[in-house]
């Protein structure tokens, strides 16, 4: 077996280029495909070659199926790696690969369409043995009917798109009140993200933790896990830390959930990378959640630990190479973290935030690693994602892991754009954080007030800004304050003492 | 030399003068006497007492971007006589869109009478949904977007009268 | 036991920004001290605190013992970290610490001592059952008795400053003619650099490959290693790439050697972080060559395969911690490889290269870590040193680890000096060096003709200036070409083609 | 648009001409025919037939480097005509020092005579050794630094007259 020679990457940001970086060490060749608002984007810069999709809209450029598997054939590429988001769960896609004659470098389109069915994906787990979480997964998807479930599980509970992922489609209802007007909004979410509006209901549990295993398979029936991945810090359900080892997984229970990830995989033929998502409650009880038929964001933690590449051997695997890392071989060292960098605003509900990178600084280090898809000058366009880059570190344990962490954070500039870097450290100093104490509602718990607070310039801020102007003596624009009247929206700001030195 | 900032629609006075070879701030009432040196452009490393503060500047037409201890601030200078209030009604706020995006559902019609919390518009951004809800009880005087119509972070969606 | 609250770094370059970087994770606050012409560089721009040295030559900037432990009195730190060069193994500046009431991170002055008097070294090591190279490590240091002594040995053989370190003041001498001029030229050299012209000759073994062993030592007497490192890729006696496991380092050897490693720094009281130097032969046999009472400039491959930081080690057994860290539970886990980053021509000699950085560019990615100590805008002096930059990698095979190392070698860019990058890249491919057949001898005996052929521009570096300069249309300055006369120097280059296009 | 590059003391002659999307560079009697964009300022990607080349190119004054798969070139365009020769004789070379340093040691003295190998002069820089050594067999004619002088590279250390 000999490894492909050039790769289609269908993908754009910090994703497309930790694959483009994996394959040119391992000599394979890359083309990048690119929208027309992503012509300068590191990943363009980085290819060995690039082929321009046009109209920045999604579904014109990177989720354009057609098109894609055209510039594959024309390029000449042997293979097709979709990251994740856009078509990297989309059995069509995988399909429409294999009738073109091209690699989809990911699990079959059947176990991706199996899996994409998150009703389908239960019964089918629930029949391999594997514990599920109660709910609806019923075909009647008329708004009463799954109202009248709703109720009969009771509350909160969970609204979720079928063929959902990463939060899309994704309503928490805590009362009968708001149930039939969250069901629409899912639906509506879900049809206009994956064309589908099924969605199912489900019990929310008690101090639920998220947890993952990360799976590989080869096309020969070898399946291994790689342990897990401790996912509990989400905002609007998607999750914005992850870490490994989990601080409640006991060797016993990753023993058995492991086996049950393999148990999955194994049950639907799996092949390639995937994760296993499972929920975890307060007793330590755990539940199939999904399954993720390709690599997963925070697949880096997972690398950092167990000392695997995980993108490589994606691409061996599905060139049709024998997976030959041994599940007794395998093992965790050390705890990584991983901090997602979104333009977002942590302080007016996490909305996304748009603008031109203006300045960037990455934080450099032992451990350290910035999976980054920005460089300066670049523009935050509402066209994608708004995820920057993916910080994570490892360390000896876990206590220093968070330490490097918030060294790393704050030293991480990036200026344009509103971003979450201020907010993840506050969640990484946070006493319950340290201790581990972490649910799905860890954010929701202790963060509510803080993420409407407005806060102002420090002292600091007001200095270095004084110093900085007198040194360019830029600001001339300078009039006298004058008192102003008592409605003034300014009276709460400080005056300067006349004669102050 | 004084100084107006602007940050988050408070206005931050603060004076400064350049003395020997240390700075002095005279910003609400308190007075610092720091070192400082621009280490690089747009770096500033600053001396305030025992502690030393890194400060990281970057400028985009009017606005600056500073950077201290792990958080960004985004400021403008400003000139306090005749200025225009810049903060809508908190009223206002609410009927404005949260996000740039496109427009995919307008839940109500000009005429109207909508409830506090009630949905009038559906806006969705990378890929996700942002509802805009009646910030308060009320009448719809105008509708500015229809379906498929993009908007921009800011833009009126609705009007409303209050009841 | 609580760590130090501040510490003064006593070095520059990459090593004080290492260091830095571990105290600020840890919490601990830093002082860095600079000489005038280390103004604006990085490990200033880092620290807490700094301070100016003044004059850069050596002996009166970071060799001047009595300024650097006024300052740090007078800023209250309460240690100092000595990083390696300059006064890491200056037993006198140990000592002046401890006087002056200032923890030495490093072991005790009387260990630095014995260590740094190489013949005493051997003496002991000797004495405690660990083997050592045959030699003269007499006193008798006139010229003449080290000439009798040296053909006693017999040819070739190494003539080594008894105080040295790092190549400086060793001469290797292939024959009798040479011999009282390298043996006077080392003498010399000793005696400039450290301020002792004693040097001691040793067989030069046959095909030796130099394998040191990483150890920690707590001041409890407790005391572990951290498996080797390879680093027999040397030009002028100086490590150039280093890699961990060594090739030719079976399970058994590595027992071996570092039982015996761990043996020499008990038997001279070692604490804190050293590393024992052996020099291994055709036969595998291996004998102690000397000991580094200080941090290794290759430690980050150690970093990289064991999981521990030896720097935040270093600072916790210096405030006084125990080792928590037991051997049986270290382990090594896949490969790494560092390349050091010289200013240096690879092409004339490895001289080292003065001049502005005009631009950088750093590879990032995976398991690739950079320590470095430069910045675009930064002059490189003939002052100090020419390490710019350190260049590690691991992953998960030797073959995959050496992939990753020319992917991000190429990926390099240094625009202002030479740099030795090139160099190393053709090292790395080269056949002998794939296969693990590697001594101290490599670069002389495959890279003898390389480092002193000249090579023109490639064609692709001229087409890329071309098209620069057009789209820039900055070269005005262009006249014709004349048929020059047959002397001229210039006849051996290409013409064009009127009429060309 | 004509140009000639200096490269360690080689002159190349280059023609470029941009016509509709494509540069025509022509060098050495080879014509190339290659697409190019300038992605970042000073970074290129050209695309000669299938093979893309990604260079990065600084300047500094009146020189340039180019950085093409993993090396870095320094250029200086150059004008031929009247042009002096830059390089040194062979024999000279040998004196001049390789290195901006201090001069440690002196060996020979004015109106001595050496032979080819032997060590004239001693410079130390960067904590390291450099031994300027006779290229021929000679006649001291000229000193030109003595102990503890400051010495730059390229500067000559002795004049010898050939015997």
């Amino acid at each position: 077996m000999v490894l492909f020679k050039k790769v289609l990457v269908a993908n754009r940001g910090e994703i497309a280029v930790r694959v483009i970086k994996a394959c040119q060490e391992m000599g394979v060749k890359t083309v990048a495909i690119y929208s027309d608002v992503d012509k300068d984007a590191p990943h363009v810069q980085l290819a060995d070659e690039t082929v321009g999709l046009g109209d920045p809209t999604p579904i014109q450029s990177y989720l354009n199926i057609s098109k894609i598997i055209k510039i594959a054939q024309d390029v000449g590429a042997e293979a097709i790696h979709p990251g994740y988001g856009f078509l990297a769960e989309n059995p069509d896609f995988a399909m429409s690969c294999d009738d073109a004659g091209v690699k989809f470098i990911g699990p079959s389109s059947k176990v991706i369409g199996l899996m994409g069915d998150k009703i389908a994906a239960k019964k089918t787990m629930e029949k391999a043995g594997v514990p599920v979480i109660p709910g609806y997964h019923g075909l009647k998807q008329d708004v009463s009917t799954l109202v009248r479930e709703g109720k009969k599980i009771g509350f909160p509970l969970l609204v979720k798109a079928a063929a959902g992922g990463g939060g899309k489609g994704m309503r928490i209802v805590y009362s009968e009140d708001t149930l039939e007007e969250s069901i629409e909004s899912a639906k509506r979410e879900s049809k206009s993200s994956f064309g589908d509006d099924t969605v199912f209901l489900e019990k929310y549990l008690d101090k639920p933790r998220h947890i993952e295993f990360q799976i590989l398979a080869d096309e020969y029936g070898n399946t291994i896990h790689l342990f897990e991945r401790e996912c509990s810090i989400q905002r609007r359900h998607q999750k914005i830390i992850e870490e490994t080892p989990s601080p409640v997984v006991s060797k016993e229970l990753r023993r058995r959930m492991g086996e049950a990830a393999v148990k999955a995989a194994q049950a639907v033929g799996y092949s390639n990378a995937g994760t296993v998502e499972f929920m975890v409650d307060g007793d330590l009880n755990f539940y199939f959640m999904e399954m993720n038929t390709r690599l997963q964001v925070e697949h880096p933690i997972t690398e950092m630990t167990t000392g695997v590449d995980l993108v490589k051997w994606q691409l061996r695997i599905a060139s049709g190479m024998k997976l030959t890392l041994k599940q007794k071989d395998l093992f965790q060292r050390g705890h990584a973290i991983e901090c997602r960098i979104y333009a977002e605003d942590p302080r007016n509900g996490f909305l996304p935030s748009v603008g031109t990178l203006e300045k960037i600084e990455v934080p450099t280090g032992p451990n350290i690693r910035d999976d980054s898809g920005i460089c300066t000058g670049m523009k935050i366009t509402p066209y994608y994602d708004p995820l920057l880059a993916k910080l994570v570190v490892s360390a000896e344990n876990r206590e220093e892991s968070i330490q490097k962490m918030i060294w790393a954070l704050s030293h991480y500039v990036v200026m344009g754009v509103t971003t979450n870097i201020s907010f993840l450290k506050k969640v990484l100093e946070h006493e319950e954080f340290r201790r581990g104490n972490i649910t799905t509602h860890f954010i929701d718990n202790y963060f509510k007030d803080w993420t409407t607070a407005k806060k102002g310039l420090p002292v600091d801020a007001i200095i270095a800004l004084a110093v900085y102007d007198l040194m360019h003596r830029r600001t001339h624009e300078v009039v006298r304050y004058k008192e102003a009247d008592p409605h003034s929206p300014w009276k709460h700001v400080g005056r300067w003492r006349v004669g102050g030195i | 030399m004084f100084i107006n900032y602007e940050h988050e629609n408070h206005v931050y006075n603060v004076s400064i003068e350049h003395k020997d070879s240390y700075y002095f701030i005279t910003y609400d009432n308190t007075e610092y006497k720091v070192e400082a040196e621009e280490t690089k452009p747009g770096q500033l490393k600053i001396k305030i007492g025992d502690k030393i503060v890194k400060a990281v500047i970057a400028e985009s037409g009017k606005e600056k971007f500073v950077f201290v201890d792990g958080d960004v601030f985004k400021v403008k200078p400003v000139e306090l006589t005749g200025m225009k209030r810049v903060k809508k009604k908190d009223e206002e706020e609410g009927l404005s869109s949260p996000i740039s995006g496109r427009v995919v559902s307008v839940k109500v019609k000009k005429g109207d009478f909508v409830k506090k919390g009630d949905v009038l518009m559906v806006i969705e951004a990378m890929k996700m949904e942002y509802l805009i809800r009646a910030p308060y009880d009320g009448k719809v005087k105008k509708i500015n977007f229809k379906e498929k119509d993009q908007i921009e972070i800011g833009q009126t969606t609705v009007e409303l009268e209050k009841e």
